[in-house]
């Protein structure tokens, strides 16, 4: 019950839980930014009908794959830790 | 993610699976009404511009039911997009 | 001190207190967004007075009250689980 | 809201009940700076637009104070329009 | 382990914390937002080049100047519990 | 922002101390995420509106890699002016 460290167990395992929440956080905005962003670019605005069209879908498909190519561009960018200055 | 996410949590006791679950559930939660706020904040900002009468018109109706439904097979297709990329290399080019 | 189950009690409380905390965060969420949209409709940005005049008021009684009819609405719609494709 | 909220939480000790109202501070002050927030920011971003000078013109210091309180009665008059519509049935047509 | 209190020092730790969070959260969201208004104001967003011009980098620093001064004229507007009606 | 925000913490034992450095490093990490979606957000935004191909463009490209560096550029000058007014008086006109 008494451990020589006063704080190791506890303090890391909420670590570890703020850390995957963290990660998931990310993820979801990730994703919700992309969706928001494709639907701008993709789909008219005056809602004619409920369905997506073949324009607007193959839109979103290629709206999806440059979004997730600009985010690895950025990524390495940032972890390049290349000064911005 | 998920490898990378549990590997800090990888063979801790029942107790902790159970929290991580718990706090997976919650983060659903969240976000399927954040995703319901602004489903509705888009479709009401771009469906609604009359502010004569108190209800809304038949073709405001109309309009958001049509994009709400647009919207949400918008994010399904997105959805599926998403998932492939995640399963392949961490970017595509 | 020892129960049966070993995490009843404990995550069941904390899982409560999450529930009630992100349901009040969907409120604040949905209030927030339909103030910053009426407002967004509803007033003249050029500022000329602080006060809000009567075609404001009016307009903003009825933003509210559409807002809450297309948050039914949409509500309905997401609960009936209709399949949207 | 209040209801099936607090579903989860009657009749519990004393302790979380103390544990759940310092929940609800901690959201209405965080709610509150929020709100401070994109009240400056709106405001900036409707009445300042030039940027030959470090300091705020005398008109556009006009303008932030009425835009300032222009929004602030309009969130109150949200507010209890939101209060009313919360009382009867979660929706109304 | 027994104290006469039955939650005393547990929850006023809690909140501490909790309120040292939410001031960090503020003074976050406060530059984030001033950091994509001063962009959205001064930085010329074709991209023809990678640096900040000049004219960009004094702007920026009138603008941070200026929403500081904004700032701090809502925060005496709200402080002064100036009753908005 | 520290010292007030500090009041209740001083002279706490070491565990409290270590929660609350593990608590800045996550918002950190909160805050580095969120500063890169809305990054990437942003330059997809202002350099990408053409959907014929998958892949980006040459020009598209170099916008990106602009865009972005502008953008840290501009953050860094903004946080440099902020910890300089932070140092002063509360407000500053």
């Amino acid at each position: 019950m008494a451990s020589t460290n006063p704080f190791p167990e506890g303090i890391a395992k909420e670590q570890a839980f703020s850390m995957a929440q963290t990660e998931m956080e990310y993820r979801v905005e990730l994703f919700n930014k992309l969706a928001q962003t494709c639907f701008n670019k993709c789909v008219d605005k005056r809602y004619k009908e409920a369905e997506l069209n073949m324009g607007e879908n193959s839109c979103i498909d290629r709206c999806v794959s440059k979004y997730w190519q600009v985010n690895g561009m950025v990524g390495q960018l940032l972890s390049a830790g290349k000064p911005p200055m | 993610m998920d490898a990378s996410m549990m590997a800090g949590l990888e063979g801790l006791p029942e107790e902790d699976k159970a929290k991580m679950a718990s706090m997976i559930d919650q983060l659903q939660l969240r976000d399927s009404l954040r995703m319901y706020n602004s489903l509705v904040e888009r479709c009401f900002v771009d469906c609604v511009d009359t502010f004569t009468r108190k209800t809304l018109q038949k073709q405001e109706e109309t309009c958001v039911m049509r994009c709400a439904e647009k919207f949400l097979k918008h994010t399904m297709r997105v959805g599926m997009r998403f998932a492939e990329l995640n399963q392949n290399a961490p970017t595509q080019d």
